[in-house]
């Protein structure tokens, strides 16, 4: 006990402001590609929902191969797999060399495109679960699209998908370990680095869970408040 | 009982439906109707349970897209195109927005907004498709709900009201807009007759200022008082229509006649 | 890209397809089992087991697998009273302790899925059944239950693919499963595109059985939905009980 | 067009002391480092030095994140197949580890080095061998997954039970008992078991090198690249004359691991 | 028009309801309703929107709780105890239960399962809650959906259906239990005279069998023609109750008869 003090405490050896700063790092690549994965997950909910059939297929097509593969196949082919495709264009334009996305935006968009696929399918099932007469009366009442998906479909919707999207937020927060082999120091490859100087790994794992731990603590809370804020009027 | 104003029969007809089908898979629910409404008219409808009242309303401001046939509305016809898939869909979206906010629709099943509060549910549409200015919405929208008997729920939330209190809030909700077109369906199905009273006054009164309205009702005193013309549905087709001493006079259709007594 | 290293490949890894359809099944059906139950407690408010289930879920939601997997491997290890005792034969093999771990994790995030649906049921529904004299297990069984699982089945969809590749980290705790031969041939070739294409392939094969699965029950479950063609617009592609 | 390489960009794992290391701060040091370091200066280059995580460390040379990996990797033939490495900057071998109440401790460490393919010691290899498959009857060995001491091991004592390992878990499962030994490179093992905590270990067994296990740790660029690893070579034969390999050495482990 | 069966007043009441109170927050909705049903008696609770009369149904077979008050069925009274958080809970669920299933209830928004065709609803508690026989079940049920005229329905989901029809399956449903009290909540509001005339028939002739009915309705015609007794509800309490033609004498109440004008 006293000993993982030290080891994590303010002091000049002490891992506690590194620990700290990978911390930094996971939640910002998480949140950049919850809210990319977001994006997406809605347009491609409302593809499968009101698109036409090629449409809907290339939605199913999407959410069906994003969920099925590894997600760290995902991450290889935008870390290794962007420098094949920008380094003919940027050359292009007369840049010499290899050209490829920085760690911090090729793990954002490959956690972006993976949750996508999972935004999809819970606001797809939230949809579902919304009364047809609530969005009918808005389409009687002559809201164009955009109004009255922003001001009646997307609340009513939000209500039920939100434990579902804190699933989702749940998942992007820890599948941002898998961005490390990009070089990113998050949680996970800070607690690898400094269990292999001090050689306790345990304790460095154990620390990681508890990071993480706070992390989903603090971010439940904001989750929480938003599920009562969405349920004002639910019988 | 003053008699609405009189429809004026030279001017377009502010609503002309033409040759209207519509059918849920097998069944054919509307077998082509043609009516019209004239401004200011009061028109109601009347049928058995479904005989596809509600389905008519709905295809009237395009909720439900039928199969054939047209409906105009203030003489500009609602164009539809045909779909690869062979189903239809409006020409013009935007077109589509600003015509179904001059008509107001008042469901059978109110669906009220769960998210929102009764004022909010009638400030919804002014604020936010008319642009008009808030602090005179809520003004409005608080005169309109003192007028329908519920401006102490203003605050409540739709799931703490009674039946007819959610109706009365789908009413305040459609008056909002100011439409000119009303499509009621069975507006006063959960209300006292006390209510039924004062939801007669409040369409007799909005006739008079030239609205047109088409309410689908089961109550025949109802539509006796505040129609201008009948419309007896059947089975998918309008059987009967005319001006309800017509219409109800007796032995005029043996189907209508059993309908009217019960 | 290299079409015979890939097959070649392919074929390395298919022994690895049991134990990775193994692992899942049997963690995702303790784990739904656990799920179901914690999301009783939670939505009845069975004090003090209530606070309890609050806790385990936080906690399981709120660290990676990974972590969790450290923690009962070598973590539990650590303690030679654990070592010395009966549970030391299982949770000695690296099996055992992914399973467990694999369960455990699951539970928490399908018993927040399954809490979210129960309270999704509409209160005139569940009315309308007490009205017919059902109560308790009776009612929780043919109306709660059923309409409960209508809403959860996309989300808990999500939950059985996410196991499907969570089984993964079972490599490493040294089993040798899909993920696991993968990373040896990696370690031995150095080529991981080609040996996660091959791996993908496999998993997103089993991913793409199981969303067949989940979409026939999706279908079953909701007769209603099965609209012959879905009409103009976001509104009209499907119909509810109106209130 | 050729390529001047005046700027070079090198990674390195930043996890395997005390070959590479991160320090709390975030600044990556050890003998690979300081290495590089002076690699650089030598050759008048401009120098970044990244740190890459183990598992993407040559897909990422190949995709042109960096130009040179010095990250303590054995120079074996497999891993040519896909770089080319420099003439070899460190060599000591990979050797054995096992707890004091294991039975393994009772072979002794044979602190000679066992060249694989060298006819020389054939003899050697074949007695050692022997030696080994009836010690290891019935124990578990643990490996880091993608090292050398993996493909030994399915070579030369293909009926050991194994268990890889993605980092340096196996020092974790050895602890618990279900491991019994690790095998590693000397280098790293013997730094291991000088550290607070670890006195109930100790090396066993002789010590292997050569083959496939490459000739010892050296420096990885990609194939093509073959003009900067002649300038690499040079720099590197310059520092080995010159003693400050030597130097280097002595800081960082306590003898000295020039090849 | 026979008058239906007397009901007999030797025996217990089918229902009792004594100092009934119930509150949501700050509004009381039911300050204090007293009142008697006999063994097949038709009792048609009339008031305003809002009066509580849904809320007075919900409470006799406990869906609601009230605060204060008892209810007592065929002579057995709903013990309720006191829970440490000062609300009340019925103190032998089983019991409750067992009760509840004498009970028939229509719910004013019908409430069918979403997840069950119409058959299905109709036979769900025959089958699970009094464990008889399903093929037994089926028979009667499609007996009963072909009494309230939907027996064309039977395969459809409820989201398939009109108003109208929802609320006839809802009345089969309540039906299908056999049970010996009935509450319905304005079973007619979404019917056509037609059928109103045919629902009236349906319980006169369930009167006739010795069943007991509240039924809250806004339809005075409709009460009329089929109650024994009239409690008209006003702001919580029952302010006139009695004979249909006592009640319904002009002049008697001011409130009551406001109501009745419209
Ligand atoms: N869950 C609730 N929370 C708060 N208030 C409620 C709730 N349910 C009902 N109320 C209020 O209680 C009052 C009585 O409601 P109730 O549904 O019993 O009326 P009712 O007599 O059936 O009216 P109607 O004829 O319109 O159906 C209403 O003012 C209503 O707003
Ligand atoms: N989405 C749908 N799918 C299939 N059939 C439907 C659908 N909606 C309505 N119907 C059927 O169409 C017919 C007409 O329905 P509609 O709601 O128009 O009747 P209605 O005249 O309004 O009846 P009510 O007076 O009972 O409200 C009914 O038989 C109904 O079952
Ligand atoms: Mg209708
Ligand atoms: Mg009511």
């Amino acid at each position: 006990m006293l000993e993982s003090l030290t080891l994590f405490g303010f002091g000049p050896d002490s891992w506690g402001p590194a620990m700290l700063r990978a911390a930094a790092n996971t939640v910002a690549v998480a949140a950049a590609g919850f809210a990319l994965g977001g994006s997406l997950g809605v347009l491609v909910a409302w593809a499968k929902i009101a698109g036409n059939a090629p449409v809907r297929w290339l939605a199913a097509g999407y959410t069906t191969v994003l969920r099925g593969i590894p997600d760290l196949l995902v991450i290889y082919l935008f870390y290794f797999g962007s420098g094949l495709l920008l380094t003919p264009i940027a050359q292009m334009f007369g840049a010499e060399g290899f050209v490829s996305l920085p760690g911090f935006l090729a793990g954002m968009g490959a956690i972006g495109v993976v949750s996508g696929a999972y935004h999809a399918e819970v606001i797809r099932g939230a949809f579902y679960s919304v009364k047809t007469g609530e969005l009918e009366a808005a389409t009687a009442i002559g809201m164009p699209r955009l109004l009255k998906f922003r001001r009646i479909t997307l609340p009513l919707v939000a209500r039920h998908a939100l434990p579902g999207l804190g699933n989702v937020w749940q998942m992007v927060l820890k599948e941002s370990a898998l961005i490390s082999v990009t070089g990113l120091v998050e949680i996970m490859r800070q607690a690898q680095i400094g269990s292999s100087f001090t050689r306790q790994p345990f304790t460095f794992y154990f620390a990681a869970g508890v990071l993480f731990l706070t992390i989903t603590i603090l971010s439940g809370l904001i989750f929480n408040r938003l599920e009562h804020r969405y349920s004002r009027g639910r019988a | 009982m003053t008699p609405p104003a009189q429809p004026d029969p030279a001017l377009p007809p502010a609503v002309s439906v033409r040759g209207l089908r519509k059918r849920y898979g097998k069944l054919e629910v509307l077998k082509g109707i043609n009516f019209d409404a004239h401004r200011g008219e009061v028109v109601s409808i009347l049928g058995s349970s479904g005989s596809g009242k509600s389905t008519l309303l709905r295809c009237i401001n395009m909720l439900e897209i039928p199969e054939a046939g047209t409906v105009t509305v203030d003489g500009t016809e609602i164009a539809l195109v045909t779909r690869r898939d062979g189903g239809r869909r409006p020409a013009d979206p935007r077109a589509m927005d600003q015509l179904r906010a001059r008509i107001g629709m008042v469901f059978q099943d109110f669906n009220l907004w769960s998210h929102k509060t009764v004022l909010g549910n009638v400030i919804e549409a002014p604020t936010h498709v008319q642009k008009r200015p808030r602090a005179e919405c809520i003004a409005e929208a608080r005169a309109l709900l003192d007028k329908v008997g519920i401006a102490d729920k203003a605050d409540q939330y739709p799931s703490r009201l009674s039946g007819g209190q959610q109706q009365r809030a789908a009413i305040a909700r459609a008056l909002a807009m100011n439409p000119a077109v009303m499509l009621f369906d069975e507006p006063t199905s959960a209300l006292d007759p006390e209510l039924v009273g004062e939801v007669l006054r409040v369409i007799r009164a909005l006739a008079e200022e030239g609205r047109t309205m088409l309410i689908v009702t089961h109550e025949v005193s109802f539509a006796r008082d505040i129609s201008d013309t009948v419309v007896f549905m059947n089975d998918g087709v309008i059987e009967e229509s005319g001006p309800p001493e017509e219409v109800f006079a007796a032995g005029n259709n043996t189907r209508l006649a059993r309908f009217v007594e019960g | 890209m290299d079409f015979e290293f890939l097959s070649q490949t392919f074929v390395a890894l298919l022994p690895g397809i049991p134990v990775t359809l193994e692992l899942a099944t049997l963690s995702l059906m303790l784990g739904a089992g656990l799920a179901l139950a914690f999301a009783v407690v939670r939505v009845r408010r069975l004090r003090p087991l209530n606070w309890l289930v609050i806790g385990y879920v936080y906690v399981f939601r709120g660290t990676p697998l990974l972590v969790q997997l450290f923690i009962i491997y070598y973590g539990l290890a650590q303690f030679p009273e654990i070592r010395s005792s009966f549970a030391w034969t299982y949770l000695r093999e690296p099996y055992w302790c992914a399973l467990l771990a694999l369960a455990l994790n699951t539970a928490a995030y399908g018993s927040e899925i399954l809490r979210g649906a129960l309270l999704s049921v509409p209160r005139g529904q569940i009315m309308a059944a007490q009205a017919c004299g059902m109560s308790g297990f009776l009612l929780f069984r043919r109306i709660v239950f059923p309409i409960a699982l209508r809403q959860a089945l996309p989300a808990y969809g999500n939950e059985f693919i996410l196991m499907i590749k969570a089984t993964s980290l079972a490599s490493l705790v040294t089993l040798a499963d899909v993920t696991g031969i993968a990373a040896r041939i990696i370690a031995e070739t150095y080529r991981p595109v080609e040996v996660f294409v091959a791996a993908g392939t496999i998993y997103l094969a089993i991913s793409y059985g199981l969303i067949l699965l989940v979409r026939v029950a999706e279908t079953r479950l909701n007769p209603d939905r099965r609209d012959p063609a879905p009409v103009a617009g976001v509104g009209a592609a499907r119909k509810e009980v109106t209130p | 067009q050729e390529k001047s390489w005046d700027t070079i960009r090198i990674a390195t794992e930043g996890a395997f002391p005390p070959f590479n290391l991160t320090r709390q701060d975030g600044t990556l040091d050890g003998y690979d480092v300081d290495l590089s370091n002076a690699l650089c200066e030598r050759m008048k280059a401009k120098c970044t030095i990244i740190a890459q995580p183990w598992d993407g460390i040559i897909p990422a040379l190949n995709a042109g994140k960096y130009d040179a990996i010095v990250a303590a990797m054995s120079a074996n033939p497999e891993r040519a197949k896909v770089v080319s490495f420099t003439i070899p900057y460190a060599a000591g071998g990979v050797t054995f580890l096992t707890s004091k109440d294991n039975s393994l401790a009772d072979v002794p460490y044979v602190d000679t080095l066992i060249r694989l393919q060298d006819p020389k010691d054939a003899d050697k290899l074949k007695a050692a061998l022997a030696e080994l498959n009836t010690a290891f009857a019935g124990k578990v060995a643990g490996l880091q997954a993608s090292t050398i001491a993996t493909e030994f091991f399915h070579k030369y004592l293909p009926d050991v039970k194994i268990r890889e390992y993605k980092g340096n878990e196996a020092e974790l499962d050895l602890a618990a008992g279900r491991v019994d030994m690790i095998m590693a490179s000397l280098m790293y093992l013997s730094d291991l078991v000088k550290q607070d905590g670890r006195e109930n270990l100790v090396l066993f067994g002789p010590r292997f090198g050569g083959g496939l296990l490459g000739q010892g740790a050296a420096i990885a660029v990609r194939q093509d690249d073959d003009a900067l690893r002649e300038k690499l070579d040079a720099a590197l034969e310059e520092l080995k004359a010159d003693g400050t390999m030597k130097e280097i050495s002595m800081k960082w482990f306590g003898f000295d691991v020039t090849p």
